[in-house]
């Protein structure tokens, strides 16, 4: 392979610099800075993507986790005790055991990375990876995108569910019960039954 | 110090000016606004002079000594009608509006080229609450949210949220009675989750506003109706300003300001405006159907915002003058923020259609008993200050929604001085002490 | 080359940025607390201002999570767009749909208003 | 070879940027001043004198900032409208970096200004900032979705990711032309980006200022500044999008360029001081329900014009 010295020296810069802010994200205090530490070192490992000739997949993950990192910020913040680290506290619990497994982890990866045989299959240097990774969307990786939709459709329906405090007829705990079909009549669609059990909007 | 091309260059900006409105000290404001070369911010770190515009009552000097303190360094003060604080006794005193833009650029030069020293700190540099060394590192704070880290302590929650019931911190705060946002005077202790109001506690109502002595007179006996509505309209056009300069339309807002500096504006002007309000799309963006005030509130509250939720409550359909000139109360009917705007703008239109008539049959009012003013009708009682109906209209609202609704409702009392007699420098400082009375 | 060229460029301007910043500050003193307390019209707040902030708006952000997700497959598919043809309209406007029933129903349930 | 590749195109970037800068102010003044501001030092000199101000100002601090980040994000809003100008062609040859995935590396500085935007809002620690910070999040999260579709409708004609394959496949017709819905959706994502006219929720009056309520002397030049470079750089990514980049007749190509800079940022701003500030909660819905789908459109307009 050829290419010039300082890709090497760039790769061992942002090597360092993905390792050392990612430290970071466990020994900082504030919540808000945990995360963007961390969006530092994505950031880092996407420049390395590109490096490595994955054009689209680094500059994807600057962006997916930009916005990733921006929303995980306002649940840390929304979520956790002393959010900004006014009072300095202990970022990482179980310490043994995190401990091990991440021994483990850095050894298991480690021995694939230097044990295992990676193909030797070079490819010309004229072909486009984003062109190639769009002919793939829509060959043989149809379906695995087609059920990501729906995969995601589920999420999202998921996440409405769960997270969303109004309703289609108004606010959750209130017990939304849609209107009638008539001004001011019974819900509609609903069971006779519930609906006295409920015992709501009732405004004849 | 030889002054360096930078100083003489910063010296040329236009005078980035901190207003601290106190009592009948909106009108030279409003002159400002139109001067060249003077600009009114919103916050004093982006100031370099602080001008205190009208009387502060004695009991606000606390807020008035914080506020001071707040702007960087270098800046200088300015009294305008106003009495300097007893520490700072040799800053400049002006009485005179005319001369007042003047002395501010001069002051501003004078600070940049270091003619003049920047204005002493007034408050002794401590924080908060000691926190050096104290607690367990050192910073003040104790345990996970205890103490009291670099002088405050951390928000707690206080109580379930009004909306979606998450249990999560609200911050409490105490607004004004300096706040550019707010109307001057008033000061009010608000808790936030989010930026959403929970509960909004009126502390100090705002200043009373003068009226032009027009209505002062019209008690005593008739006035020409094209000088009451005249007067009117121009009221109606200075509150408009101030809520399109919050609401981000700088130029509309300027163009309200100069109709209502105008001594014959053209009703079609009005209309103009109002026809630029609607595309810019200010109904549409920005009053978005909160404030709604309830029958009874709105009767309360009087003037436009009765007349903008149905009631036809004016007391110029009951005077002969104005039933001669065709008069009819305009009414809207939702009663809320944008509501107001159409019938603030509705009802400046009428008055100046109302006073190019009156003006040709000089007509009179005919009842010397009541006056329909710019807040209501003053008959029997006059409209007295309204400001603690926000502690229930406001909560539940967004930030940005109450301001735009608190800047549509014209809560304030109305001063005993006219605003010819309160611009007499010594009045203003005795409105001031009696109302600490 | 290219991206030595950005990351001069980017030093460049962030250190631009820092030096405006730094140089005039080097000699200021630090403002005095009175001057440093938050501004709030004269009035004074009771505690910090960082604190569990009440994102009003969450829901949105997962469901943005979740459909950004799916649009990143969207760019490598524009450049094989006009190669593919129909296959590539038939593929996407199949996956739009889908997902355009998730920003639908999310408004049907009042996600974008806040909580 | 070092010139042509190292230091033409940063000095190409610093430039622009700066005079970019300098004349969106201007223009900002000037068209204040035909609106109805009382217009004082006059426009060209105005800036200037604003900035040697702010230089004389002393910083302002709060009591317990996240000092670092407070600093950082000024400059990093700088560095972020520089990368976004790096990216923008001036003539089939004179491109600071031509990536292969420029068009996705503007969407990611779209995306990591909401971060430096809130951060600046949140470091201060003050509660009109906080505010500012947060509200512009609800912002930044939702245009950002309108901004791929807008640009993935150009990257189809062009069949690359590549701003000057976006420009060379406006040979013909112009994107503004050939996809109308796009422009003014990208128009809005530009004001969004730097928070300018109606989508000004970080640091709007209501908030005394938002974001930089807290913020005096050197730390608010350089916000400004990076502000004002960030609508520069939009202009140029709006101008090979949609306007045809260096294309065009008897002018050189970066002449060309720069004229259609200056147009879109002359709309941005008359746009800006024209409409008021829009309602956080009444954007949001926009964003999702009125301009989502509009952008879908655009989409679909531009796929089947680009198979036809």
């Amino acid at each position: 392979m050829d290419y010039p010295l300082i890709v090497d020296v760039f790769f061992v810069l942002l090597a360092i610099l993905a390792v050392v802010s990612g430290w970071r994200v466990f020994a900082t205090d504030s919540m808000v800075r945990a995360s963007f530490f961390l969006l530092v070192s994505f950031i880092a490992v996407g420049v390395i993507m590109i490096l490595l000739a994955a054009e689209y997949l680094g500059v994807a993950m600057f962006f997916m986790m930009a916005v990733e990192m921006m929303v995980m910020a306002i649940f840390m913040v929304m979520f956790m005790m002393n959010p900004a680290g006014l009072n300095p506290m202990m970022m990482v619990h179980q310490h043994k055991f995190s401990i091990a497994a991440g021994a483990v982890s850095f050894l298991v990866l480690a021995a694939v990375a230097l044990l295992a045989e990676f193909p030797d299959n070079p490819l010309s240097a004229d072909i486009d990876p984003v062109r190639s990774l769009g002919n793939e969307l829509l060959g043989d990786s149809m379906l695995i995108f087609e059920s990501a939709g729906i995969v995601l459709l589920t999420t999202m329906i998921g996440v409405v569910v769960l997270s969303s405090h109004n309703g289609r007829y108004g606010a959750a705990e209130e017990g939304s019960m849609p209107p009638g079909l008539v001004p001011g009549g019974d819900p509609a669609g609903m069971p006779e039954e519930e609906d006295e059990g409920g015992g709501h909007h009732h405004c004849h | 110090m030889a002054v360096s091309w930078l100083q003489r260059l910063a010296a040329r900006a236009s005078v980035p000016v901190f207003p601290v409105r106190g009592m009948h000290g909106e009108e030279v404001l409003y002159r400002l606004a139109l001067t060249p070369g003077v600009e009114l911010v919103d916050s004093p770190r982006h100031a370099s002079i602080l001008l205190v515009a009208g009387g502060v009552p004695p009991d606000q000097y606390g807020a008035l000594r914080r506020v001071h303190d707040q702007l960087p360094a270098p800046f200088a003060t300015l009294w305008y009608r106003s009495q300097p604080l007893d520490e700072l006794a040799s800053a400049t005193r002006i009485d005179d509006p005319d001369v007042l833009s003047g002395a501010l650029k001069a002051m501003h030069h004078e600070l940049m080229c270091g003619k003049r020293g920047s204005s002493p700190r007034l408050l002794p540099d401590e924080p908060p609450n000691p926190w050096e060394g104290l607690g367990d590192d050192g910073h003040g704070g104790e345990g996970m949210m205890g103490g009291v880290p670099y002088g405050r302590p951390m928000a707690m929650n206080m109580h379930d949220d009004i909306r979606d019931g998450l249990t999560l911190d609200s911050l409490t705060v105490t607004l004004g009675p300096f706040l550019p946002m707010l109307p001057p005077g008033l000061s009010v202790e608000v808790t936030l989750q989010g930026d959403l109001i929970q509960t909004w506690t009126t502390r100090d109502p705002p200043y009373p506003i003068a009226l032009e002595s027009v209505f002062f007179q019209a008690l005593q006996g008739p006035v020409p109706i094209a000088e009451l509505e005249r007067a009117m309209a121009r009221y109606h056009l200075k509150h408009l300003y101030f809520a399109l300069r919050l609401a981000g339309l700088e130029a509309l807002a300027l163009t309200a300001l100069r109709l209502a500096f105008e001594s014959h504006s053209n009703p079609k002007r009005v209309a103009t405006l109002r026809r630029r309000l609607v595309r810019s799309g200010f109904f549409g963006l920005t009053t978005t159907g909160q404030g709604r005030l309830d029958e009874e509130t709105a009767r309360r509250v009087g003037g436009v915002a009765a007349r903008a939720a149905g009631l036809e409550e004016d007391w110029r359909s009951e005077d002969e003058g104005y039933r001669q000139l065709g008069f009819r109360p305009l009414t809207q009917r939702q009663g809320d923020t944008g509501a107001r705007w159409r019938q603030t703008l509705a009802e400046v239109e009428q008055s100046l259609q109302l006073a190019a008539q009156a003006e040709q049959d000089a007509t009179h009012t005919r009842h010397s008993d009541g006056v329909e003013t710019p807040r209501g009708t003053w008959h029997r009682q006059w409209p007295e200050d309204q400001s603690t109906l926000l502690d229930d209209l406001l909560p539940g609202l967004e930030w940005d929604e109450a301001l735009s609704t608190l800047a549509s409702l014209d809560l304030v009392p109305l001063s005993p001085w006219s605003l010819e007699e309160a611009s007499g420098a010594p009045v203003a400082q005795a409105i001031a002490e009696e109302r600490r009375a | 080359m290219e991206l030595l060229t950005l990351f001069f460029i980017v030093l460049i301007a962030a250190g631009l940025g820092l030096l405006i910043q730094w140089l005039p500050m080097r000699h200021q003193p630090m403002p005095t607390y009175p001057q440093r307390a938050p501004f709030l019209g004269g009035g004074l707040p009771e505690t910090h201002a960082w604190n569990r902030y009440h994102t009003r708006y969450y829901p949105m952000t997962i469901l943005l999570i979740a459909f950004e997700m799916e649009m990143m497959f969207m760019y490598p598919w524009a450049v094989v767009f006009v190669e593919q043809g129909m296959k590539a309209v038939m593929e996407m406007g199949m996956f739009l749909a889908i997902l355009s029933v998730g920003i639908v129903y999310g408004w049907r349930e009042g996600v974008f208003k806040w909580q | 070879m070092i010139f042509n590749e190292l230091i033409l195109p940063v000095l190409l970037v610093t430039v622009v940027l700066v005079v970019g800068a300098y004349l969106v102010a201007v223009i900002d003044e000037v068209i204040a001043g035909a609106l109805g501001r009382p217009s004082g030092a006059g426009a060209w000199m105005a800036p200037l004198a604003q900035g040697a101000w702010l230089l004389n100002q002393q910083a302002n601090a709060t009591e317990a900032p996240d000092w670092r980040a407070w600093r950082l994000a000024p400059a990093l809003y700088l560095a972020l409208a520089a990368i976004g100008l790096a990216v923008v062609p001036f003539s089939p040859t004179l491109i600071a970096t031509d990536l292969v995935t420029s068009v996705v590396l503007w969407g990611s500085v779209e995306a990591l200004a909401t971060v430096v935007i809130f951060l600046h809002g949140w470091s201060a620690n003050t509660l009109l900032a906080l505010i500012g910070a947060y509200r512009y999040v609800a912002l930044g999260l939702s245009y950002i979705l309108i901004s791929m579709f807008v640009l993935i409708g150009v990257a189809l004609p062009a069949e690359s990711l590549q701003f000057s394959q976006v420009v060379a496949s406006q040979e013909e017709l112009w994107n503004v032309i050939r996809q109308p819905l796009g422009l003014p959706l990208f128009l809005i994502v530009g004001l969004g980006m730097t928070f300018w006219g109606p989508l000004n929720l970080a640091d709007s009056r209501d908030l005394a200022g938002g974001t930089a309520s807290a913020v005096s002397g050197p730390p608010r030049l350089v916000w400004n500044l990076a502000r004002a470079a960030m609508l520069v750089a939009f202009s140029g990514a709006a101008a090979s999008a949609f306007l045809g980049g260096w294309l065009g007749p008897w002018l050189p190509g970066p002449v060309w360029m720069l004229l259609k800079m200056l147009a879109v940022l002359a709309v941005l701003l008359l746009i800006g001081r024209l409409m008021p500030r829009v309602q956080p909660e009444r954007c949001v819905t926009l964003m999702w329900v009125v301009f989502l789908p509009l952008s879908f459109v655009d989409l679909i307009w531009a796929g089947v014009e680009a198979l036809w």
